[in-house]
């Protein structure tokens, strides 16, 4: 019986007896870690009375990944022993794919926090509110992940999102910080609303919030006027899609992108795309697995558009933010290619996907907060000229991270999109396959491009004794295809940035995440299959 | 006499039209967030409506759910517009567009 | 005996390979005399093996040398061997002789060139590759030598080649030639596909099964190739040019050897000709046309190299009327007589080159019989054995190609005895101009150094030659004399090899000797006319019509209506087609994205409204493909 | 062959692995550098000729199989194999590299250049080995980043726009390649069951015509964008012109080929049917491109982008000798591949060479150079002679083996595509004349001629170049068994008879070598 089915005892029957769900602790304990962990780390700093070093929050919000990512460790080898169940009342599933999420965010938070720890330093932002909101928002896409019950999935989404309001909007001292933090947050709640009012719908057609119920009933009676209940789908698409800046409801996600914080930035993508996928993947999939030939159709230009939309836009910008907001968008579109598959290859497809993006792109926006700068400015794609001599390493680094994204062999990246693109191919989307690769190619010209500034333009005395490296110092540029008033340098800084060590670590441990997954990605993909398997 | 469950649901319809409709023509961030709020409760009616047709407490018990969110997102969401007043006082949504393209 | 015959070719090569690593040090004259030296070495080894043969009986006058496979891929198996029979020998034996000869010629010649042991080095390849084509016991092999002398022409016609017009004329070469060859490759695809071979044996020997219009194809295709070779009606125009070469490259390659192996090729491919008459015929009147065409335009030329080029040409117009005619052994004769006077004429004319410091016009020289008496002699005997005149070796191999002429249509017979007629006109008018009349060579020319010149004969290396060469061209004609049966040895010879000829002519030996007095009387004609016209005055502009000066205007057709049009052709090509619309294309696909892109961002507008309007764009149209859905 | 010495692992290992270790050099060790790339390019050589050596001819199979797991959730594994017609490509590629890192002096101490090299090097290796036709998509994609980077570091005055573009022709183009390998393997799967990408088994699947002919363009489109294949070459004079020397070099002697090579092994192996239904149009293609190179490249004046016009127009004749379908054509094809390899980066190099000493490309300021460095002219000749198919040199037997065996099949685009060969004497001795002939402009002594560095850099080339030749044998007699297997396989499944040779009715079905 449902979630609030238990509540409305209070109501039906006399107050003698009053019967809480049966709670299993140990299943919801990552959550209740992250929860438990943010409030601690808030008080601690509050209690004693001299100041406390970020970095303390920092290993505080470190520790507590860690603990999650044990627990969730520890549930992974029970439900592989003893099978799925759900607790609380069958609100709360827990089967390979919850736990397979469970494992990522926590990762997400270890690797988020030792790069929020530089930049917090650099910035001069004090207090533990960073990492608090970052566990929070981390619990809320934990919960997504493993919610079994339509009700629990928006309060989830919320839990997520508010705190991610907030990180959006936390750096005070950049007016477009706030402006992101507005707009997130606007459009944020209007999709909420949406989302609301699609649970209502299908509350009303189908008579449970519960996954399951609802999946049985569909399976067991045939909706009559299936309007509502489609209707409600869609709303619930529209919410989702939210989420995870599927195209048109993406708009938000190149503006907030840039004006939040980048260390947040980073954050905010991997946590969303994970905790929304998560949530997506499983109402559809395993819920209104039913209705596939209503849904996929939808779903299928929803990926199209998504794919273009991202990588043409990508394109055109300056922003290196902005441009990877906008990347984003593009492996949206890609995870989306896995779902509209509708099996349970592209399943578990998009969810190595999500995966691998989530190490791809926190990596990349860890580099982007170094080259940032003090003062989260420096973010033209002049910043990144010959990065490759004055900085080679870190140069190297993005260089990797980006060519995983663009899909090149022995780096995760190939095989994310080999996965999805087989799936949609075994399911004979040939087109949608097609479209995906090119816009793939698309968008590896902006990446490129990048690679391009930091190691093929010359810096004036460039120090390289090669025919016309001299003569011309920054030709050769792949700018010519912006607009003309951007085409002259900005003013960046053109020294050597400086690479604080617990960032250095995150940006290793990502970019050998890409590179070792890349070479031998079986273990990932034999993890993923294992998550493969929906309650 | 009774009211035909198809009423309400209509009316919560119109009220979520209209919040939205609201959303996207005013520019005061405190007005477009009322206009959520409006659609936000029009979800809510839907439910007590369904819940009542079917017969359900659920859907009335989920109403609870809603409402705190909402509260949750009040408190943020004031939070963050309060901040950009204070940046400059009076300002509407349209004047917050410094990131566009 | 046979077995040395892989040192015929050989010898040369290793002459090249010793060159091309050691030739600077050897430098002059040792880089020359080893040149000389191989060839002749070759040459003797030639005769040698030559006398093998001679010993066989008639029949089995045929030996080859297979070294070893080529290409093997598929059905096709060519093998590097040699086949040696009369017509190999014969050709190998004169090509090597004249070679020596003209090897000899050339270290007089060549001494004060700074490229000398360069030019020994071309010349050894040449030799080479020409002993490769004549003695290819395959056409792959033949064709591997046909381009090899093409490659050594056109560097030796660009030795010289900071002239421009040295080079120019080099590619000129190198380019008719391509075009031949295109044709002669084509041929011999066909060739393959029809016989499963390419050797002569097989090739000859499958010939029963192979349909009569394919073996048209193939003998025009062949023929095609040798027009480019042998400078025929329409590729001829790059021998004149060639005349930028040294005058012994001119003597060796552009008269003896090279230009004639289409003629050789003719010969070699008569079991094929005799079954496609109507190629054969081609041949022919290609061949009578070549030979009245460069006659005409040999009468009006000044430069001396010139006339000697118009005159190869029109006589290997004569050779191919023979071989067309089925007169294998008279085309033969003529080209074994036409090395002979033609390289004597070319050395000749190199001489009194030399002696007017490189002047070549005819107009600004004479009288110089009594300064270079040996060049003059030699020169004269050149003049009528080409002309026919009897008993010179030229009046029997001409007199043999007319008599067979007539015997197959009158009508070749007149444009061979018209021919006949202009060419002892021609070279008298050349000889009567450079040896005869008075000195022209001071006021005719405007360089200050023409009153220095002492004209003189060359030194013995130069001269031996001349000698040897005249000697050979007066009583060259002893090899093949039709005048009794048993005296014509060339045909004997050879009859193994041409056994199949499209038709036998047996005149009476009253025909032939009627033949011979008419031979004779058009050659004292044209010799006659010569001198009456040229004995005395040296401008003449009634006979010297300009438009045979500018031959035909068929030069300026080609560069007119050929070269120019197709240089539009590529440059449109590349600045249109290519740039504007390939690449365009592949660059418009990349603006075309990146335009969309600057559009579509104008939709990200910064205001939240319109964001929320996106969202709720996308929520109606949900809602309406829902609507479609909804039952 | 299991067992025996694992030679194609090691081949794509060791350039590999030395990448990794030039990585790790300090940037100032450039002796060290340069030393570990260059012996590393040796042993590579050394292995493959080792490998050559043990390579038993007359079998047409695969030799020297490794299969090892690699995904096994996706039947993806490390499956590697060399036969007649990859052997000599991989001895090709392996004494390219050593040439190219010779041929770069300057670099050669790079370390970043090293490594980019090196890595290339294994991924050609690899394309050219794997039988595992996802394994060959990533080696065949991989080659495009290494390629990118030398283009983008050491490139010309425009590297930028010539390596993107380069880049995301290719990788646009192997979109629909990875779309096509892997719809293949689902058709499979569904077929028999099994998913994998092996090669070999895949060539079993049945394939409806239009699936054939659909999967056939996927697959035909990344090979044409990669060869290139007119009209789909504009990427190549950019990125020829802008690359390094090394980089030309290795783009067209190496990495042409993988397009080349990819339509053998793949087209030929798993769509013959759609093969024979749309020979004539690659044919046509590649005729067009022989003319259509030719003409353009004959008003062309910079060398580097002639080189690349030339280069289309003689890649047209090996995809013509591909589709011809005779076992002639395919042997002169899989030949030519080796050919123009040798005097294509022949003429890289020595193109470099003249730029070293001149500071430009164009003919135009080039005059009279054989009277100053008669050498490199000299050679320079050599090497033009055999790319315009002088008989005696290599370019020529493949160009005839090519030609004849199309004659047989197609008979008039045979006989049109004979006619490049007279354009190609044109274009080609037009830039001699150019360049090497007329009045010298540069004074006696301004410029060096050939050094002995450059001269040893250039020795095997010219001398594989002339022997090549005269003495094809040795390689006819290995290409020829697995040319074989590949014709009568398609002969079989397409049901094709074998060309008549020979209107004489006699027997004429010996293939490849004879005994």
């Amino acid at each position: 019986m449902s979630l609030i089915a238990t509540f409305s005892l209070l109501s039906s029957v006399v107050p003698a007896s009053f019967v809480t769900p049966h709670v299993n602790y140990v299943a919801v304990l990552p959550e209740l870690i992250l929860i438990g962990g943010a409030l601690v780390l808030l008080v601690s700093g509050q209690l004693v009375f001299t100041k406390v070093p970020t970095a303390f929050y920092s290993i505080g919000s470190g520790v507590i990944g860690v603990a999650a990512l044990v627990a969730s460790l520890v549930i992974w080898h029970d439900v592989q022993a003893r099978g799925p169940f759900t607790t609380i009342a069958d609100s709360v599933a827990v089967d390979g794919f919850s736990i397979a999420f469970l494992v990522l965010v926590s990762c997400i938070l270890i690797v988020s926090s030792a790069i929020a720890n530089d930049f917090l330093i650099r910035e001069g932002i004090e207090g533990p509110e960073y990492h608090v909101l970052a566990l929070l928002a981390g619990s809320g896409a934990m919960l997504m992940a493993s919610a079994n019950d339509l009700i629990l999935i928006f309060v989830a989404l919320e839990i997520m999102s508010i705190p991610l309001y907030i990180l959006a909007g936390m750096d005070s001292r950049r007016r477009s910080s706030g402006e992101a933090a507005m707009k997130y947050f606007v459009l944020g709640a209007f999709s909420s609303a949406v989302f609301v009012y699609g649970i209502a719908l299908v509350y009303g057609a189908t008579g449970s919030t519960n996954l399951p119920q609802i999946a049985s009933y569909l399976s067991t009676n045939i909706v009559t006027s299936n309007g509502v209940l489609l209707a409600g789908l869609g709303l619930l698409l529209v919410g989702f899609g939210f989420k995870v800046s599927a195209v048109p409801f993406h708009m938000w996600t190149p503006d907030v992108y840039q004006g939040a914080p980048t260390p947040a930035t980073g954050f905010m993508t991997a946590i969303a795309k994970a905790g929304g996928f998560a949530a997506l993947l499983r109402v559809f999939f395993s819920t209104f697995g039913t209705l596939r030939t209503d849904w996929q159709p939808v779903l299928w230009v929803m990926a199209i558009v998504t794919l273009l939309l991202g990588a043409i836009l990508g394109l055109v910008q300056r922003d290196v933010k902005r441009m990877l907001a906008y990347s984003s968008i593009n492996h949206a579109g890609f995870i989306l290619v896995g779902l509209a598959a509708a099996t349970a290859k592209g399943i578990s497809g998009s969810v190595y996907y999500v995966f691998v993006y989530a190490f791809l792109v926190l990596g990349s926006f860890a580099v982007i907060t170094v080259v940032g700068g003090k003062g989260d400015h420096d973010h033209d794609l002049d910043a990144y000229r010959g990065l490759g001599r004055r900085q080679p390493v870190l140069a190297l680094a993005f260089a990797v991270l980006l060519l995983g994204q663009t899909g090149i062999p022995f780096t995760t990246g190939f095989f994310a999109k080999l996965y999805v693109i087989s799936a949609a191919v075994k399911a004979h989307s040939y087109a949608l396959a097609v479209i995906a690769m090119l816009s793939a190619a698309i968008a590896a010209a902006f990446y490129l491009r990048l690679v391009f500034l930091m190691y093929g333009v010359r810096l004036l005395g460039g120090t390289q004794s090669d025919e016309g490296s001299l003569k011309l110092p920054v030709t050769g540029d792949q700018g010519e295809d912006l607009e003309p008033a951007d085409a002259a340098p900005r003013k960046v800084n053109l020294g050597p940035v400086s690479v604080p060590g617990p960032t250095a670590v995150a940006i290793f441990v990502t970019v050998a995440v890409t590179v070792v997954f890349g070479i031998w990605p079986a273990p990932l993909v034999d993890f993923v299959k294992a998550a493969g398997f929906l309650f | 006499m009774t009211i035909a469950a198809s009423w309400y649901l209509t009316l919560a319809a119109v009220l979520f039209t209209i919040g939205a409709i609201g959303l996207l023509v005013r520019r005061n961030v405190l007005v477009m967030f009322m206009c959520v709020e409006l659609m936000l409760n029009a979800a809510n009616l839907t439910f007590v409506t369904f819940a009542r047709r079917l017969n359900d407490i659920a859907g009335q018990t989920a109403v609870f759910f809603v409402l705190v969110v909402a509260a949750a997102e009040v408190v943020v969401g004031l939070g963050i517009i309060v901040s950009i007043y204070r940046r400059r006082p009076g300002a509407t949504a349209d004047d917050v567009h410094g990131m566009k393209g | 005996m046979l077995r040395v015959v892989y040192l015929v070719p050989l010898l040369p090569l290793a002459g090249f390979v010793i060159l091309l690593f050691a030739g600077r040090k050897l430098g002059n004259p040792l880089a020359g005399w080893l040149a000389t030296f191989m060839v002749a070495a070759s040459f003797v080894v030639t005769v040698v093996v030559f006398a093998g043969l001679f010993r066989l009986s008639p029949g089995s006058r045929s030996y080859t040398q297979t070294w070893f496979t080529w290409i093997n891929a598929g059905h096709l198996h060519v093998t590097m061997g040699l086949l040696v029979d009369p017509l190999s020998m014969t050709m190998a034996a004169f090509v090597t002789g004249v070679s020596a000869l003209i090897h000899l010629y050339s270290i007089g010649y060549m001494e004060h060139d700074e490229d000398f042991p360069k030019f020994f080095l071309y010349l050894n390849l040449f030799v080479a590759a020409m002993l490769l084509l004549v003695l290819a016991d395959n056409f792959l092999l033949l064709f591997l030598g046909w381009e090899g002398v093409g490659v050594c022409s056109y560097f030796l016609i660009g030795f010289w080649f900071e002239r421009d017009t040295a080079s120019s004329a080099a590619k000129k070469a190198m380019i008719f030639n391509r075009i031949g060859d295109a044709a002669f490759l084509v041929a011999l695809f066909l060739i393959y596909e029809r016989t499963g071979s390419l050797a002569y044996h097989t090739v000859f020997a499958n010939l029963a099964n192979v349909g009569e219009p394919s073996l048209v194809a193939i003998g025009v295709l062949l023929f095609a190739g040798a027009v480019g070779k042998s400078a025929q009606i329409p590729l001829y125009p790059w021998l004149a040019d060639a005349m930028e070469g040294p005058t012994p490259v001119s003597a060796l390659i552009h008269a003896a050897t090279m230009v004639t192996a289409g003629v050789y090729l003719m010969c070699r491919i008569n079991p094929i000709l005799y079954r496609a008459p109507d190629a054969a015929h081609v041949v022919a009147i290609v061949g009578a046309a070549t030979a009245l065409l460069g006659a005409t335009i040999a009468c009006a030329q000044n430069d001396i190299k010139k006339i000697l080029a118009y005159s190869t040409i029109s006589q290997l117009g004569y050779m191919f009327l023979a071989a067309g005619i089925g007169a294998y052994d008279a085309a033969i004769f003529l080209m074994l007589t036409h090395a002979f006077y033609k390289a004597l004429l070319f050395l000749g004319a190199g001489s009194v080159i030399h002696a007017m410091n490189d002047d070549q016009d005819v107009k600004t020289m004479g009288a110089l019989a009594r300064l270079m008496p040996i060049t003059a002699v030699t020169f004269l005997i050149g003049w009528l054995s080409i002309g026919g005149v009897p008993v010179l070796s030229g009046f029997w191999s001409k007199g043999d190609v007319l008599l067979n002429g007539y015997g197959f249509s009158p009508a070749l017979w007149a444009v061979g005895a018209l021919t006949a007629v202009l060419t002892a006109y021609y070279l008298g008018r050349a000889y009567l101009l450079v040896f005869r009349g008075e000195q022209r060579w001071v006021e005719g020319r405007k360089t200050a150094d023409a009153a220095a010149l002492h004209p003189h004969d060359p030194r013995w290396v130069m001269s031996l030659p001349l000698v040897v060469l005249g000697a050979l061209s007066a009583v060259g004609g002893l090899i093949n004399l039709p005048i009794h049966p048993d005296l014509d040895f060339l045909d004997r010879w050879l009859s193994p090899v041409f056994a199949s000829r499209l038709f036998q002519h047996h005149f009476g030996l009253g025909g032939v000797w009627t033949f011979a007095l008419v031979d004779a009387a058009l050659a004292l004609l044209g010799v006659g006319l010569a001198v009456a016209v040229w004995g005395a005055a040296s401008e003449r502009p009634a006979f010297e019509p300009v438009l045979l000066q500018r031959a035909w205007y068929i030069d300026w057709a080609y560069d007119r209506f050929i070269a120019r049009p197709s240089t539009i052709v590529a440059t449109e090509t590349a600045s249109v087609l290519e740039a504007k619309g390939i690449d365009g294309a592949v660059n418009g696909f990349a603006w075309l994205v990146r335009s969309t892109g600057r559009h579509v961002r104008k939709l990200q507008t910064g205001y939240v409204r319109n964001y929320a309007l996106g969202l709720s764009a996308g929520i109606v149209l949900i809602l309406a493909y829902v609507l479609t859905r909804a039952s | 062959m299991t067992g025996s010495f694992p030679y194609l692992t090691t081949l794509i290992l060791v350039p590999a692995g030395a990448a990794v270790v030039v990585a790790l050099i300090p940037k100032a060790q450039r002796r060290a550098v340069q030393l570990v790339g260059f012996v590393t390019a040796l042993a590579v050589l050394g292995i493959a000729s080792a490998a050559t050596v043990a390579f038993t001819a007359g079998d047409g199979g695969y030799q020297f199989v490794s299969t090892h797991q690699w995904i096994p959730a996706f039947g993806i594994s490390w499956n590697l194999g060399m036969d007649g017609i990859s052997l000599f490509l991989v001895l090709m590629t392996a004494l390219l590299f050593p040439i190219a890192l010779a041929a770069s002096a300057d670099r050669a101490g790079d370390k970043s250049f090293v490594a980019w090299i090196l890595v290339l090097e294994a991924g050609c290796l690899g394309g050219f080995l794997a039988i595992d036709l996802l394994l060959f998509f990533v080696f065949f994609e991989l080659t495009l980043v290494p390629v990118y980077f030398l283009i983008a570091g050491w490139g010309h005055e425009r590297r930028g726009y010539a390596a993107g573009k380069f880049f995301l022709y290719t990788l646009g183009a192997s979109a629909f390649l990875f779309v096509g390998i892997l719809a293949l393997v689902a058709i499979h799967s569904s077929q028999t069951g099994v998913t994998t990408f092996d090669v070999r088994a895949l060539a079993d699947t049945h394939l409806s015509g239009t699936a054939g002919v659909l999967l056939f363009l996927a697959f035909t489109a990344a090979f044409a964008v990669k060869m290139p294949l007119f009209p789909f070459h504009t990427w190549s004079p950019d990125a020829y012109r802008e690359a390094p020397a090394a980089g030309s070099l290795l783009l067209a002697g190496v990495m042409a080929k993988l397009g080349a090579y990819g339509i053998i092994r793949f087209d030929l192996a798993l769509f013959p049917r759609a093969v024979v239904t749309l020979a004539p149009l690659l044919i046509a293609l590649g005729v067009i491109g022989i003319i259509y190179g030719a003409i353009v490249a004959a008003v062309e004046r910079d060398l580097k982008r002639l080189v690349a016009y030339s280069s289309l127009a003689h890649l047209g004749f090996i995809v013509i000798g591909a589709f011809a379908l005779s076992r002639e054509a395919l042997t002169g094809a899989v030949l030519q591949m080796i050919n123009h390899g040798l005097y294509t980066a022949a003429l890289f190099i020595l193109i470099a060479i003249l730029y070293r000493r001149l500071g430009t490309f164009s003919v135009k300021e080039m005059r009279g150079l054989q009277r100053r460095v008669p050498v490199l002219a000299g050679v320079f000749t050599l090497v033009m002679l055999a790319s315009i198919g002088v008989p005696g040199l290599n370019g020529f037997v493949g160009e005839f083996l090519i030609l004849a065996g199309t004659f047989l099949t197609h008979r008039w685009w045979a006989v049109v595509a004979t006619a490049g060969v007279v354009l190609a004497a044109v274009y080609l001795l037009w830039a001699y004349q150019q360049a090497f002939h007329g009045k010298p402009s540069v004074e006696p002594g301004a410029i060096r001629d050939l050094s002995w560095r450059e001269g040893l850099t250039l020795a095997p080339l010219v001398i594989l170049i002339v022997l090549l030749g005269i003495f094809p044998g040795p390689l006819l007699s290995r290409i020829g068994p697995s040319v074989t297997r590949v014709v009568t396989h398609v002969e079989a499944v397409a049901h094709q008879r074998p060309p008549e040779i020979g209107s004489s009715g006699v027997a004429l079905r010996p293939g490849g070598a004879k005994p």
